[in-house]
């Protein structure tokens, strides 16, 4: 099953990308973009989806600095 | 004051943040009540161990400060030296111990955004950065990397190193400052309380460097650089000062308080600050490190002796709500607080905005010796900035020499036993973690950035750093803790020399020395002792060197469950020497060059690599060591090197001599015949345990002894036959071989020692293993 | 002869460029803000960070203003050298082809390299002798050079391959051990590597990265003349 | 509006940071994982959605090596 990992910098964690990224898109003409974050995505072939919830913990994510979302292929919820 | 500044916290949130009972006494009567929660906040990190060096203070002031090449000493960010042609050089050492452990990338990236902003805080330009580096055992090589959680021995040692250096790397890299050198070891000691420490260097025209003394009642205060965020509230006090708390509920609670490091902030804020200085705009400037606004505010008003009004609603800020004592103890990175003329407000100002560094004017100098916040206008915590800067208690120690063993015995390493063939010894010793060679990890860092590097790392034993004028810059920093846990004075010693010896090796001078002490809980008597001998030793070794203590930083309270770090002094040392020309280098450089053992050397086995693998017991102290005559030796070997009579000069450290000759191959890519005759046995009397072999036939801890045995002093040099016999008139000093042939060759009188430069090279490659 | 050479708020190597190019002309810097090029016949694009390299390397570079004047100069027919972080500007702006993903080693990585000159009678490399080598440092972590097949089936017809990593350098996993690329003109080239850093034999034992520097000389005066 | 796009490596171009996930999981006791990718999130509060596109084209993607998706909050299909 495919499965798609969203990680993202935890509330309050300093992100410098999405501080980057906001600060360049009103220069390229793009304006009233705010609150940019910029994560990581992973995604995986998995046989047993139980077990994604404890790689993220354990490899994929870093649960100091980030948060992570498991999106299973064919669910909704991407939104 | 509000209703909610009224609201005043009790005697229990003053112990929960750090104090004690006696002294959250001392603050209500230094207030004359008791202090709110602004209040509280602000001493609780003033007279934290870290800002307040409450139980290192009265040591620190034994040691040497002065001579002629200082231009600041401690007291300021960093110490300053001369190095002639009018310009200064600044340098530092600093700890980011617990965040690293907490979380490695980070926490040693934002250690050297921290450093780096001590070095521009006194005006000068960051040229040069190196770590020091301690983990647990890091097990065997080749394991899963990547992850703390996955079990298995060695693995969290493994995480943390990659972590650590990735982010240093990250730093270092993305600033444009090169990473010049270093060291690392692993030991159990530091299992669960990992080091990461953080030099750098920097370069100044002397009249550009500025204090952080804040002057001039009516001038304004700005702030400039990262909005304030939530990072690291309480870090100074809870993650700086505490015993780290190991069980995952702690580590959860602790989370929301990793600072994350931006080393573009830091470089446009780098380029800001000069600017500002270069144009004359500021009266003084200070960074925000550990307690961040309430540190730097203080110190500046308190080396004034003037008073500050804060607004802390001027503060730029990165998340909503945040609390006035939120803003004042925040940690967030890459800002710095400049004191400013009314007149040059506007154009500090638009200079911030041309380095898009958001300077804000967030008070002013008063002439009232108050540190007095407000919130929106509001009053919310007024201080004497004396009470809060100079009148923490400070402990005396109460040092005690343990009466047994602080630390157990390594685990013997398996494969080899004193008795086994030298040539295995050797392999196996270039091939442990302390010694193989660090390529994997210097290879993240660009040393070479800014066009000085003279000598990359694995060149020389030093890093050389090009002048303007010709000459050259060295630096070295070292510390062989295993050294210092069997005995705190001369250990300390021992690590005092190796820098100087590295020095020498280029042809430096020592012009000036930083120091980093990582140690245990003082509060305990067997630590307190190893602290006070310690910095005993360090200021006996930094005056006979003529190489007074510029600055440093003080890391306590490193232990866990499982016991204390070994007692960790880690050293820098600066130096100079006239023609980068001549700078030395390690590795043989001619076939047919002659080889030479230089030096008063007496190896001994005890406390060194190779007893480690064989799983020994650290001695209760270390042989006595004539100092002077060491320190003769260096003189003699830097007055050569600086001559350009040899092709290369190495000093003589862990793994003893048949490793330093490994060295030298390896780095020279060239073989060497090596003798070791009646004369080198009547010469270089090994001290070791137990009774020795005759001469001629030497015993197995007499050959080991002479072959691996670790002491400071001794030296490996090349060059021609001429050149080293001018030498040997200035210091002891013995022909032991020739540059040459497909690999390395030792006779011994017993069992000789052979292996092929590719043999040399693959046992010291080992380290790659270790890293994903 | 006149370089200028761009300067954004991250870079690093770009006073070690500036110093690279006054060893055979004259050199000024050119701020990241700045619209015009100040009569530079030359430009280089410098090493480092530009603005942090967040999102990608070189991706808000790119969109300078000084960017867009050296865009200008390049359709114009100016000689353009991108250096690293330059390299991974000039091909976000699609004045090279290709692309700089991250190392396969994922890591940065600082290393003296050995590189092939393949072409000898270029604008970046005719100083070089024929048949030689040069030795010089890179230290990225972006720097695995991709193009796609026909694109670089293209690339290597037209010649347009200056520098290949020689055998066993190519750390980071560049396609075809492409190390430098010039687009079809000849007048725009970037490499990974740093010639601006083996310029002086006191550092680091080679000046092989001059002849870079000194072909951009030769054939901005030939042009000229 | 709060928008994702989420940037993933285009098929067959080497993604070694997936592979380097997809050698750790085994030794961390996770079997049965495959095809690993590594790409970008980047999250962002946008004015009018209309401009996304263009932003991915511009800034956000490298559309040589990338392929992008937006998803907006409360749409389906991140799945
Ligand atoms: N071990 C030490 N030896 C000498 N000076 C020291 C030592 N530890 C700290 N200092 C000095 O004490 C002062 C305060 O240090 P620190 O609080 O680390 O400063 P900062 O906040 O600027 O990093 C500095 O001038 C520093 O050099
Ligand atoms: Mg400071």
């Amino acid at each position: 099953m495919r499965a798609r990992v969203l990680i993202r910098p935890k509330a309050g964690i300093l992100d410098p990308q999405g501080e980057a990224v906001q600060r360049a898109l009103p220069a390229l003409g793009f304006a009233g973009v705010s609150d940019v974050r910029v994560g990581r995505l992973v995604e995986l072939d998995v046989e047993d989806p139980g077990q994604l919830e404890s790689m993220c913990e354990k490899l994929l994510a870093n649960p100091l600095v980030e948060d992570y979302e498991v999106v299973l292929e064919g669910s909704s919820g991407g939104g | 004051m509000s209703a909610a500044a009224l609201e005043l916290p009790s005697v229990e949130d003053a112990l929960a943040l750090g104090l004690t009972r006696a002294e959250y006494e001392l603050v209500c009567e230094k207030q004359g009540r008791a202090p709110n929660q602004v209040e509280l906040a602000m001493y609780s990190l003033l007279w934290s161990e870290h800002c307040a060096y409450k139980h290192s203070k009265k040591l620190l002031r034994t040691l040497p400060t002065e001579g002629r090449h200082v231009v600041m000493g401690p007291g300021e960010n960093a110490g300053a030296v001369d190095v002639g042609g009018g310009l200064v050089c600044a340098f530092k050492v600093e700890s980011h111990n617990h965040p690293s452990a907490v979380e490695p990338f980070q926490g040693a990236a934002t250690g050297v955004g921290g450093i780096l902003r001590d070095i521009f805080a006194i005006g000068a330009r960051p040229i040069a950065v190196l770590d020091s580096l301690r983990f647990g055992e890091p097990g065997p090589a080749g394991g899963a990397g990547g992850s703390a959680q996955a079990g298995g021995a060695g693995t969290r040692a493994r995480y943390l190193l990659d972590g650590a250096v990735a982010g240093i790397g990250h730093y270092g890299n993305s600033i444009g400052v090169p990473t010049v050198g270093g060291e690392v070891y692993f030991e159990a000691p530091y299992e669960h309380n990992c080091l990461v420490n953080a030099m750098a260097l920097g370069l100044a025209p002397r009249e550009r460097l500025v204090r952080s003394a804040a002057a001039g009642p009516g001038n304004a205060l700005v702030l400039f650089g990262a909005s304030t965020g939530r990072d690291g509230i309480g870090g100074a006090s809870v993650l700086a000062s505490a015993e780290l708390d190991h069980d995952e509920q702690g580590a959860a609670a602790k989370r929301p308080t990793v600072q994350v490091g931006d080393p573009f902030e830091e470089k446009k804020l780098m380029e800001c600050s000069l600017e500002l200085l270069e144009r004359g705009l500021i009266v003084s400037l200070q960074d925000l490190g550990a307690a961040g606004l309430t540190s730097s505010a203080c110190e500046m008003a308190s080396k004034g002796a003037v008073g500050i009004d804060l607004d802390v609603a001027a503060v730029p800020l990165r998340e909503p709500d945040m609390q006035p004592f939120e803003i004042m103890v925040s940690e967030s990175q890459e800002r710095m607080l400049c004191v400013v003329e009314p007149a040059d407000l506007d154009a500090v100002l638009a200079l911030c905005a041309k380095w898009e560094v958001g300077g804000a004017a967030i008070g002013s100098v008063t002439d009232t010796g108050r540190m007095r916040v407000f919130a929106d206008g509001e009053l919310v915590g007024d201080m004497p900035v004396s009470a809060l800067v100079d009148d923490c208690p400070l402990y005396d120690l109460r040092p005690e020499k343990p009466a047994r063993p602080v630390y157990g015995a390594p685990a013997a390493t398996a494969g080899v036993t004193i008795a086994s063939a030298p040539r295995a010894i050797l392999l196996a010793l270039l091939s442990s973690p302390n010694l193989s060679s660090r390529r994997p990890l210097y290879e993240q860092y660009d040393s070479i950035v800014q066009s000085r590097t003279v000598r990359r790392p694995e060149q020389a034993d030093a890093a050389v750093l090009a002048l303007p004028d010709g000459g050259a810059l060295a630096v070295s920093i070292d510390c062989n803790a295993r050294r210092v846990a069997a005995d705190p004075a001369r250990g300390t010693i021992a690590a005092v020399l190796e820098c100087a010896a590295n020095l020498a090796c280029v042809g430096a001078e020592p012009l000036g020395t930083t120091n980093n002490l990582n140690f245990g809980n003082p509060e305990k008597p067997h630590i307190a002792w190893q602290l006070t001998e310690a910095v005993r030793g360090l200021g006996e070794a930094c005056r006979a060197l003529q190489a007074p203590i510029v600055g440093g930083n003080v890391s306590l309270y490193n232990e866990g469950a499982t016991g204390p770090i070994y007692p960790t002094p880690v050293i820098g040392m600066v130096g100079r020497l006239p023609d980068a020309r001549r700078a030395g280098r390690l590795g043989f450089a001619r076939a047919g060059d002659r080889i030479a053992l230089a030096g008063p050397f007496s190896p001994t086995l005890p406390a060194g690599e190779l007893a480690k693998l064989l799983g020994w017991e650290l001695p209760d102290g270390l042989p006595e060591l004539d100092l002077a005559a060491v320190a003769a030796a260096q003189a003699a070997v830097r007055g050569a090197v600086r001559e350009g009579l040899l092709a290369s000069a190495h000093d003589i450290a862990e793994g003893g001599l048949a490793v330093a000759l490994a060295e030298c191959c390896l780095a020279g890519g060239l073989g060497a015949r090596v003798e070791l005759g009646a004369e080198f046995w009547a010469a270089i009397p090994p001290v070791v345990p137990g009774p020795s072999g005759a001469p001629g036939a030497p015993g197995p801890e007499l050959l080991a002894g002479a072959l691996f045995g670790e002491a400071p002093g001794g030296f490996v040099l090349s060059g021609p036959a001429e050149a080293l016999e001018r030498l040997a008139e200035s210091v002891p000093l013995l022909a032991i071989g020739e540059v040459g042939g497909a690999g390395l060759e030792i006779a011994t009188g017993a069992q000789p020692i052979a292996a092929t430069l590719d043999e040399l090279a693959g046992a010291h490659g080992a380290l790659a293993g270790l890293f994903g | 002869m006149r370089f200028g050479v761009l300067q954004f708020p991250g870079s690093c190597d770009d006073l070690d460029a500036l110093a690279a190019a006054r060893r055979v002309g004259e050199a000024e810097l050119i701020w990241h803000a700045r619209r015009d090029l100040g009569g530079a016949e030359a430009i280089v694009v410098p090493g480092g960070f530009s603005y942090g390299d967040y999102l990608r390397a070189g991706a808000i570079a790119r969109f300078a203003p000084a960017m867009e004047a050296v865009i200008e100069f390049a359709r114009a027919g100016g000689l353009v050298l991108g250096i690293c972080n330059g390299f991974q500007v000039l091909c976000e702006a699609r004045l090279l082809p290709g692309a700089l993903l991250g190392n396969v080693n994922l890591r940065f990585t600082s290393r003296q390299v050995r590189l092939e000159v393949l072409d000898t009678g270029t604008a970046f490399t005719g100083a070089c002798t024929p048949g030689a080598s040069l030795s010089i440092p890179a230290k990225h972590s972006w720097g695995r050079y991709y193009a796609d097949e026909p694109t670089l089936d293209a690339l290597e017809a037209r010649g347009q391959v200056l520098l290949r990593y020689a055998p066993g350098e190519n750390f980071n996993g560049s396609l075809r051990d492409i190390a430098g690329v010039r687009n079809e003109r000849g007048n725009v080239f970037g490499l990974m590597p740093h010639p601006e850093h083996a310029v002086d034999e006191l550092l680091g034992g080679s000046a092989d990265g001059l002849r870079i520097f000194e072909s951009m000389r030769l054939a901005a005066e030939g042009a000229l003349a």
